[in-house]
């Protein structure tokens, strides 16, 4: 047992993002008025070179590496997952400054709570011990419940940072305790390859499925699961609009990364997957239901901030399905999450990103209502507006089409899934109704209210790359897929 | 043999096409010399190609012009073709001629109309149509005429648009002529499907050998007939639309809204008598079929009696000849329904002369008296219309079948004919004699208000009109009056060309039957008594209609005539409502369409599918979302209950007792193969199953293989009973079935 | 990119260009469209004289790598068929932009209104085009916004309502179609061991009767929807009356031939089985539509939800044409969908340049209107007629042959051993061709109360003629309306290779699928020598 | 004594901790029934692996205790701020975000 320093370089990465975000503490004492704006272009810089060191270590991650002895792992799925939260944190601290200093609250902090939230994500994915997924998880979730709370003098920033926080650690609890049964019941094991190894014995107790189940359960309430989603509407709409859009896409991701390393490893035994009690079923009645409600809840939804977090949910729904699928076997049920993941996440920040752009302090502007005539007014962003609520809707060409569709394709492989994939189908339809209501609104009304957005020149360039990346991934969607699926090969 | 019959339709529409593009600059002089000159320049080609081209190629199908194929899908092959033989050719003469004196009239009648060059390219248009009808060499290019025809008919008669009468009227025509249509293209389908062919000379062809068309169709049914009748029924329902005949006459006396001329042409000499010319152009496939040439007769006769009596009592001058014409039309089905295909063109020839020359008369009278049709305000006007009266008297005398003016002879030939002919075998023999009884009654009920109508228009010594129309009376312009007088030489004596031949030993003077010979097959030979005795019959029935008429109406309303109308005024009244057809139609079919079509529209498309299928699941879905909102209540330690509520739920879903339910068993022989299951799929936990083969308490087979083997000793019924055991969690489940093993 | 991908991609470059214009240059908008919608339309006439007619395949395919993981492939073809409905469009998209009317009386936003148009187009032109599942679904899809914007931009009082009608009805069908397309080539991994999305190879692919019968059913409904047959039709005359004229125009002209052309092209090939099965359902409802959407059209008093309801009952001519599955009533189909693209299009654009002029298309508001606008009521009459269906006009030739592979569906089938597949061909060619009675009713009613009677109401005495790019646009319907009309045979010459190679595969697969009916997915006829191509990823 | 006893406890800490998150309407009280379940987890591991000879249990309850260290501070930080807005830390009158 001994400690190589030398490992640490896989983990380069991380190591920028968490060294940015205490560097970006740091000259935040000495930083004063408008040199804030300064510590965001540091963080982004940060990110910048997060992203350059994980398309460095791309290559050779083709083989999966596990380091520390076992905690982590670093392969082709966690870097992709990584570009992906990079890419949120990135955007993120392109959308906030201008968002933050309209609302009288840029403080370095701040964006060093991204960097470290986005640390934690990218801990989560490499993670293939519990002690380390604990750890990442642990990181990733308290950066995010302060982010929700940052806006301290904001009543709903503080109300849906507690909401968060508590069920946040409440599900942490759940975390805990699973962990622990499933500790003792496989006689000593942590890690994702040892638990795997004892699980045919481990099921002689019921305790190993309750400690199963217990984590999985703290994972459904990260990616807002039904019925472990209640936490999201709330915290979604307290939390400072750039945050929401961090939350909405980096921790969801995040959470998919660990659950679908953790059900493909540590619980892959078919002992656990098949039959009626396995997770794979339980997981698909879980989809389901994550799907129907979370679009049933969005549609009669005035408020847009609202409206989009039900429907993040109903994305953790579709997602799942991806994840069932990995579970019966498919093959490319895994790159298809990924894809999804990616695509969700620019669409998701861009679509946040116009709702953190268009109100200002005295005015959120946040109802459907608010909208009307955005069309006319500003063509540009109702146009960027409109390509994301495409892509959550699924409409080519679009990332959210393509990525619905690898997804679909994927568990349509399995003819257990058939009915699943018929009820995402129908779920797209209802999405696409109250998406269009806020197209209606931007194109179809007019108003005369005047428009004073936050807006931002840093604020048009995540829109714009948002744009154009959701559009990209729509069109030539080939290239990520080859990505996404370069790892399923193995 | 092939000749530039395209050259015939094609002026008239080149001459339509010119007017309607550039006609409104124009002066009407130009106007008139391009749309006369159309129809002269196609009728010197008619003429030429009837006269010239045609007697070598008689005997060999006529003359024939392939202009290209039309359409061509699958099996089906039209071809854009035109033929011209006798019959055609005759009615191509016809038509031109005719069109082209009414051209002439036109300009004298529509001299102040505003629209005068839309009136000639319609008229145009209309030749050019009616010439496509009857030189189309295969049923759907004569559709195209067919339907041209009525097309023009529409825009003739809605001419004067500003009143929404005559767009009506218009409208009903072309509505009234499209039920005809539908039967028309019936027919067509059938005709396609047992021939393989849509091509008139073909189609007769194979009715000549009859094969196909004999099979029966709908066997076993009421409706079991051969495929001929119905071809030939559907076809003659055509027929019975264009041509005004019962069911479907309604149309043509509304349609006298349109300008006299169009009257004239369309309504009385070509377009009207299509149905005709179609029968008798089918006539091979009538022939097959007794039983649908009984149909037409007896639809022609009647339609002949029972228009003559709605003639009786119409007041309006073109009303009366309207319901006249319906009622010769009736006399021509009656003809060619007996077989009689000669006569009926030849009636078809009569009278396109004398009941023009009636029309436009009609039209001249109008004309003077203001544009009024009324005839009880007029009387008289045998003075002051001189040549309007001379014309009028020769084309009444015509039309009434007095000896030796051309309605006489074709009239007579049709009667007589229906009396000798020898169509109808078995059970419809009676048919002819009928038919001749109802004709003759009819022909006597035409010279009664033909007569009457020319007793109170012409004679007496004053008009009932008021003093400012009386005022204004005056004949016609000689571009009117020139027509007339053709039109009456050719009513006067368009009867020599059909001479009855056979009655004075000369069949060669019969110049029609011979000539027609070819195409619909020698004149129908009827015997010397039986025709002599019916021509002296007709010509009392002529004359004694007269004679009645002069009693009622000589020299305007005599007191028979009053004491008649006072005696039954309920009767008189319903024969004036032209025995309310229309609004017997209306009732029965017009109106419950619309209310149906309205009602349905409401219910189904409204209600049933809009508000209930559509709006209804948006409902539901809306009333889901807002159960969906209200769990969200705000109260985050409810939201954790929920959380754990969930999550107790999935571990007890997850770890409750996963056993087998169902049995599969397998016998054979003497062994059984017993599988426990759960649904349809084996379980994958690990059970531990104990197999109790005989139910005595002791199993026979254990462990976790959900499976088992199990060989009976000795045939019987037994009782299997297997216990599952989850070790997870101690339960047992016990599955038992009764197992016969022989 | 070959001739076919530009016809298919101009007009998006077009739109691309028209919205780099400043908002303020609505000419330049206006010509820009125009002056691509009219090149795309020579490049497709150049696809046009490049066609082989002699040939019944696929013809100039563009086949290109897209998303390779997947096995998709840009893959295009043209053949007797689609040739035709592509020229329909290119050729509807011009006239439109031409017609001053096309974006209604809310007159904004050219720029837009043209992108959005152009967009549309390529489209409609990919799709038809599209030989790849994949591919034709994204062209399927990309259709909908754009036409979604239109109506519910550009449209009347109810545009909300209507737009988001026609966007769920939509959906719901296509989504569904979607779950099939992915069924097929789950499938057709399993029968051939590769991934493929092309429609020559999944075509090949013959389901067990269950699967294949639900298989046609997604399809089906999607494109029932289109057309769309009843009861499936009340989006149509919301959209249709609530969407601007230029709207109006491409829907009904265009896209409702989308739903025929998939039961075509996709529904009735890829299951032979399940097609013959459904078909007398599927017919039955057609004639119940053909008659249906008469008469609802006969109780309209808005002149558009009338021109609407005429749709559904000429729609219902196709669908009955189509299964037929004879070349008579398939042909007869095929044009029948050219024709009533140029006739209700036209129908559209006329009632439109009226509710431009009077802002209304309440039938009582207009009466003698011929008095006015006599150049406008003869090409309307011409329209008008041609709808009705008159023997010389367009609209005639393809209700013509419809009606008789109808009326002879039987016996054309008897000696393959489908007696009885096609329910009493004769009675429901009987009461299909009662439309020619009820269609003369509404339209000649129709006609009747706009352009004669007494010109009584002052508003109608303002009302100018055609003049300047609409007696262009008028000129050119009614020319086009006339010529296929008396000249059908070039049009029907080029695609009846294709027609009757389409009854003779289907006839061999049906017997193939009849022969074993729960045999396991499995490739027949064979595939070409070319293997499949196997996608990247499994 | 058998380790079974100490996982029973375990989870009747867990159950309590649970229940007090639930029922109790004070911030401060409900963080503080999270820390008792926190330390059921903690308990369990503990049993575990003192069972098994094993001492990855125990360190993983050192993670466990920092942690609940971290959620405890920046609970309370949350709680201030809470507090500030609203001069009360009961739960049920946070309802501001609903539906």
């Amino acid at each position: 047992m001994s400690f190589d320093a030398a490992q640490l370089f896989a983990y380069t990465p991380m190591l920028i993002l968490i060294g940015m975000g205490c560097l970006i503490l740091l000259a935040e004492t000495f930083a004063q008025g408008a040199a804030r704006a300064g510590l965001a272009w540091l963080g982004i810089a940060g990110c910048a070179g997060a992203l350059v060191a994980i398309v460095a270590g791309w290559a050779g991650a083709a083989e999966a590496q596990t380091h520390f002895q076992g905690m982590l792992v670093v392969d082709r799925m966690a870097l992709f997952l990584d570009g992906a939260f990079v890419a949120a944190a990135l955007l993120t601290l392109l959308f906030a400054p201008p968002y933050l200093r309209e609302r009288g609250f840029e403080f370095g902090e701040f964006y060093a709570m991204v960097l470290f939230a986005t640390a934690g994500m990218v801990m989560v994915v490499h993670a293939t011990h519990l002690v380390s997924l604990l750890i990442g998880i642990e990181t990733m979730s308290l950066a995010a419940y302060v982010l929700t709370g940052c806006w301290r003098r904001n009543l709903r920033s503080a109300e849906g940072a507690i909401k968060y926080f508590l069920m946040g650690a409440f599900a942490t609890g759940f975390l805990v305790y699973g962990m622990a049964l499933v500790y003792g019941t496989t006689g000593g094991e942590l890690s994702y390859t040892g638990i795997a190894s004892k699980v045919p014995q481990a099921t002689k107790s019921p305790l190993f499925y309750m400690g199963e189940y217990f984590i999985l359960v703290a994972l459904a309430f990260k990616v807002a699961a039904v019925p472990f989603h209640m936490w999201a509407p709330d915290a979604y709409e307290g939390a400072p609009t750039p945050v929401t859009g961090f939350m909405a896409a980096g921790v969801k991701a995040a959470a998919f990364g660990a659950i679908v390393r953790l059900l493909g490893s540590a619980f892959a035994s078919p002992l656990l997957v098949f039959d009626f009690t396995g997770w794979a079923s339980v997981l698909a009645v879980l989809a389901a239901l994550t799907m129907t409600l979370g679009n049933l809840a969005a549609i009669r939804q005035d408020n847009v901030k609202r409206l989009l977090a039900y429907s993040s949910i109903s994305h953790a729904g579709y997602l799942l399905i991806g994840v069932v699928a990995s579970g019966l076997g498919v093959a490319s049920a895994k790159p298809a999450v990924l894809f999804y993941l990616v695509s969700y996440t620019f669409t998701t920040l861009g679509a946040f990103g116009v709702v953190a752009w268009i109100g200002n302090r005295a005015d959120e502007r946040l109802f459907v209502d608010d909208w009307a005539g955005l069309g006319t007014k500003r063509p540009a962003v109702a146009l960027a507006m409109t390509i994301f609520l495409l892509s959550l809707g699924g409409v080519p060409p679009t990332g959210g089409f393509f990525g619905k569709f690898y997804l679909f394709r994927a568990a349509m492989e399995s003819p257990q899934l058939y009915w699943l994939v018929v009820v995402g189908v129908l779920n797209s339809i209802v999405s696409i109704y109250y998406y269009l209501r806020i197209v209606v609104a931007m194109y179809f009304r007019e108003s005369s209210r005047a428009l004073a957005p936050t807006d931002g020149t840093s604020m048009r360039l995540g829109l714009l790359l948002t744009a154009i990346a959701v559009v990209l991934l729509g069109v030539f969607p080939g290239t990520l897929v080859e990505w996404a699926g370069s790892l399923a090969l193995k | 043999m092939t000749f530039n019959l395209r050259l015939i339709p094609l002026l008239p529409f080149l001459g339509a096409a010119i007017l309607m593009l550039f006609g409104r600059k124009w002066k009407r002089d130009t106007v008139l010399l391009v749309a006369a000159g159309a129809i002269a320049g196609s009728c010197l080609v008619a003429v030429d190609a009837f006269f010239t081209a045609l007697p070598a190629a008689a005997s060999k199908g006529g003359l024939h012009d392939v202009v290209g194929t039309w359409m061509a899908a699958g099996s089906l092959k039209i071809d854009l073709a035109l033929r011209l033989d006798a019959l055609s050719g005759l009615l191509c003469l016809i038509i031109t001629f005719i069109g082209f004196l009414i051209h002439i009239y036109s300009s004298g009648y529509m001299e102040h109309d505003p629209d005068y060059p839309r009136f000639f390219a319609y008229l145009n248009l209309f030749c050019g149509a009616m010439l496509v009808l009857v030189l189309g060499d295969s049923l759907p290019v004569m559709f195209i005429g067919w339907e041209g025809v009525g097309l023009c008919s529409y825009l003739l008669i809605g001419f004067w648009y500003s009143s929404s009468a005559n767009a009506d009227a218009g409208k009903k025509a072309f509505i009234t002529n499209r039920i005809g249509d539908l039967g028309f293209l019936i027919g067509m389908f059938l005709l396609y499907q047992f021939t393989g062919s849509l091509n008139i000379p073909e189609i007769t062809a194979a009715a000549s050998g009859g094969g196909a068309l004999m099979q029966t169709l709908f066997p076993g049914t009421i409706f079991a007939a051969p495929v001929a009748f119905w071809a030939a029924l559907f076809l003659f329902i055509g027929a019975t639309g264009k041509s005004a005949q019962i069911p479907l006459y309604v149309w043509l006396p509304d349609a006298m809204a349109g300008p006299t001329p169009v009257s004239a042409l369309i309504h009385a000499a070509t377009m009207v008598t299509a149905g005709v010319y179609m029968v008798a152009r089918m006539h091979a496939l009538y022939l097959l079929t007794p039983g649908a040439m009984a149909i037409v007769a007896c639809v022609g006769a009647l339609t002949a009696l029972f228009a003559a009596i709605i003639g009786f009592a119409q007041n309006d001058f073109k009303k009366v000849l309207a319901y006249s014409t319906i009622s010769q039309l009736g006399f021509m089905f009656a003809g060619v329904g007996t077989a009689n295909f000669g006569a009926g063109v030849f009636h078809l020839f009569t009278h396109a002369f004398f009941k023009a020359g009636l029309f436009l008369c009609a039209g001249s009278v109008m004309h003077a008296m203001g544009g009024s049709g009324d005839i009880t305000i007029m009387g008289g006007l045998r003075k002051k219309l001189p040549f309007t009266h001379g014309v009028f008297l020769v084309c009444w005398l015509a039309i009434c079948g007095v000896p030796f003016f051309s309605g006489f002879f074709s009239k007579d030939s049709i009667i007589s004919g229906a009396f000798g002919t020898e169509i109808f075998g078995e059970g419809l023999l009676w048919v002819g004699k009928a038919v001749g009884v109802v004709l003759m009654l009819a022909a006597l009920g035409t010279a009664f208000y033909m007569s009457r109508l020319y007793f109170l228009v012409f004679t007496g010594s004053e008009t009932r009109a008021s003093d400012e129309i009386k005022h204004h009376i005056h004949e016609s312009p000689g571009a009117m009056v020139g027509p007339l007088v053709v039109l009456a030489v050719g009513a006067a004596l368009g009867g020599f060309i059909g001479l009855p031949g056979g009655l004075l030993d000369h069949p060669e003077w019969n110049l029609l039957a011979d000539r027609l010979a070819p195409v619909l097959g020698p004149e129908m030979e009827v015997s010397r008594s039986i025709e002599l005795g019916f021509m002296v019959a007709s010509v009392v029935l002529a004359l004694g209609g007269i004679g009645l008429a002069y009693l009622f109406y000589g020299g305007g309303y005599r007191e028979p005539s009053r004491k008649f109308a006072a005696a039954a005024p309920r009767f008189v009244r319903l024969v004036q409502d032209k025995f309310r057809i229309d609004e017997l139609y209306g009732l029965l079919i017009i109106r419950p369409i619309k209310r149906l079509a309205k009602g349905v529209f409401f219910v189904v498309d409204r209600i049933l599918i809009d508000k209930i299928l559509v709006e209804g699941s948006g409902a539901i879905v809306g009333v889901l979302a807002r159960m969906a909102r209200a769990v969200q209540g705000g109260d985050v330690q409810r939201y954790m209950a929920v959380f754990a509520i969930g999550a107790a739920g999935i571990v007890y879903l997850a770890t409750r007792p996963s056993v087998p339910d169902v049995l599969k068993v397998t016998v054979s022989g003497l062994s059984v193969d017993v599988d426990a299951r759960r649904g349809s799929k084996p379980a994958s936990r690990v059970q531990d199953y104990s197999f109790d083969f005989d139910d005595d308490g002791k199993p026979e087979v254990t462990g976790a293989a959900p499976a088992a083997h199990h060989a009976y000793p000795r045939a019987g019924t037994y009782t299997v009973r297997v216990q599952v055991k989850d070790p997870n969690w101690g339960t047992s489940t016990s599955l038992k079935q009764k197992v016969e093993v022989r | 990119m070959g001739l076919l991908g530009w016809v298919t991609m101009l007009p998006l470059f077009g739109a691309a260009l028209v919205l780099l214009v400043p908002q303020e240059e609505e000419s330049i908008h206006r010509g820009l469209g125009l002056l691509t919608a009219i090149v795309t339309f020579v490049v497709s006439l150049l696809v046009l004289t490049g066609f082989d007619a002699a040939q019944a395949g696929f013809q100039m395919e563009v086949n290109r790598s897209w998303i390779a993981p997947l096995g998709i492939r840009f893959h295009l073809g043209v053949d007797g068929i689609s040739l035709w409905l592509v020229l329909l469009t290119t050729f509807l998209i011009p006239v439109t932009l031409l017609s001053p009317q096309a974006i209604g009386i809310r007159n904004i936003r050219v720029r837009e209104f043209t992108a959005a148009m152009l967009i549309l187009e390529t489209g409609m032109i990919g799709a038809f085009l599209a030989l790849d599942l994949f591919v034709f679904y994204v062209f399927w899809e990309l259709m909908l916004i754009p036409m979604y914007f239109i109506i519910g931009i550009w449209g009347g009082e109810r545009r909300f309502y209507a737009a988001i009608k026609f966007v769920i009805y939509t959906l719901v069908g296509s989504l569904l179609m979607l779950v099939a397309i992915l069924y097929l080539y789950a499938q057709f991994h399993a029968a051939t061991g590769g991934y493929s999305f092309d429609y020559a190879q999944l075509s090949h692919l013959t389901l067990p009767a269950t699967p294949q019968l639900l298989c046609f059913a997604a399809f089906a409904l999607a494109f029932a929807i289109k057309v769309p047959i009843f009861p499936l039709h009340t989006w149509l005359p919301d959209a249709h009356v609530e969407a601007p004229t230029g709207g109006s125009v491409i829907l009904a002209g265009v896209m409702l031939k989308f739903g025929a052309y998939g039961f075509l092209r996709f529904a009735l090939p890829m299951f032979p089985l399940a097609a013959a099965q459904a078909a007398p359902l599927i017919a039955i409802l057609a004639v119940i539509g053909i008659v249906y959407g008469a008469l609802m059209a006969y109780v309209q008093d808005d002149a558009k939800k009338l021109v609407a309801y005429s749709s559904v009952s000429h729609l219902g001519f196709v669908v009955l044409g189509i299964l037929t599955l004879n070349p008579t009533g398939i042909q007869g189909a095929v044009y029948q969908m050219l024709a009533h693209g140029i006739s209700t299009g036209g129908l559209f654009l006329g009632v439109g340049l009226l509710y431009d002029r009077r802002h209304s298309r309440k039938l009582a508001d207009f009466g003698g209107l011929w008095a006015k606008t006599p150049v406008f009521a003869a090409c309307l009459l011409v329209i008008v007629l041609a709808s009705v269906g008159l023997p010389g006009l367009c609209g005639f030739v393809g209700e013509f042959l419809v009606l008789i592979g109808t009326f002879t569906a039987q016996k054309l089938w008897a000696p393959a051993g489908l007696s009885g597949y096609f329910p009493a061909p004769k009675l429901m060619a009987g009461i299909a061709a009662s439309a020619v009675i009820i269609s003369a009713m509404y339209l000649l009613g129709m006609y009747q109360r706009l352009m004669f009677g007494p010109l009584d109401k002052p508003e109608n005495r303002a009302v100018r003629d055609i003049h300047g790019a609409e007696t262009w646009v008028f000129g050119i319907v009614v020319t086009v309306a006339i010529v296929m009309g008396l000249a059908p045979q070039p049009i029907l010459a080029r695609s009846e290779k294709s027609v009757d190679a389409f009854v003779a595969s289907y006839r061999d697969r049906l017997q193939e699928a009849r022969r074993a009916p729960d045999a396991p997915a499995h490739i027949y006829p064979p595939l070409p020598a070319a293997a499949p191509e196997a996608g990247g990823t499994p | 004594m058998p380790t079974t006893y100490y996982i029973v406890l375990s989870f009747v800490l867990f159950l309590i901790g649970t229940a007090g998150v639930l029922v109790r309407r004070n911030a401060l009280i409900a963080l503080m029934g999270i820390e008792l379940q926190l330390n059921g987890g903690n308990l369990a591991m503990l049993a575990f692996s003192r069972e098994l000879g094993d001492l990855k249990g125990h360190v993983f309850a050192f993670f466990i205790i920092a942690l609940a260290a971290a959620e405890a501070a920046v609970g309370l930080a949350i709680l201030v701020a809470l507090f500030r807005g609203r001069q009360t830390v009961n739960l049920d009158e946070a309802t501001l975000l609903k539906r």
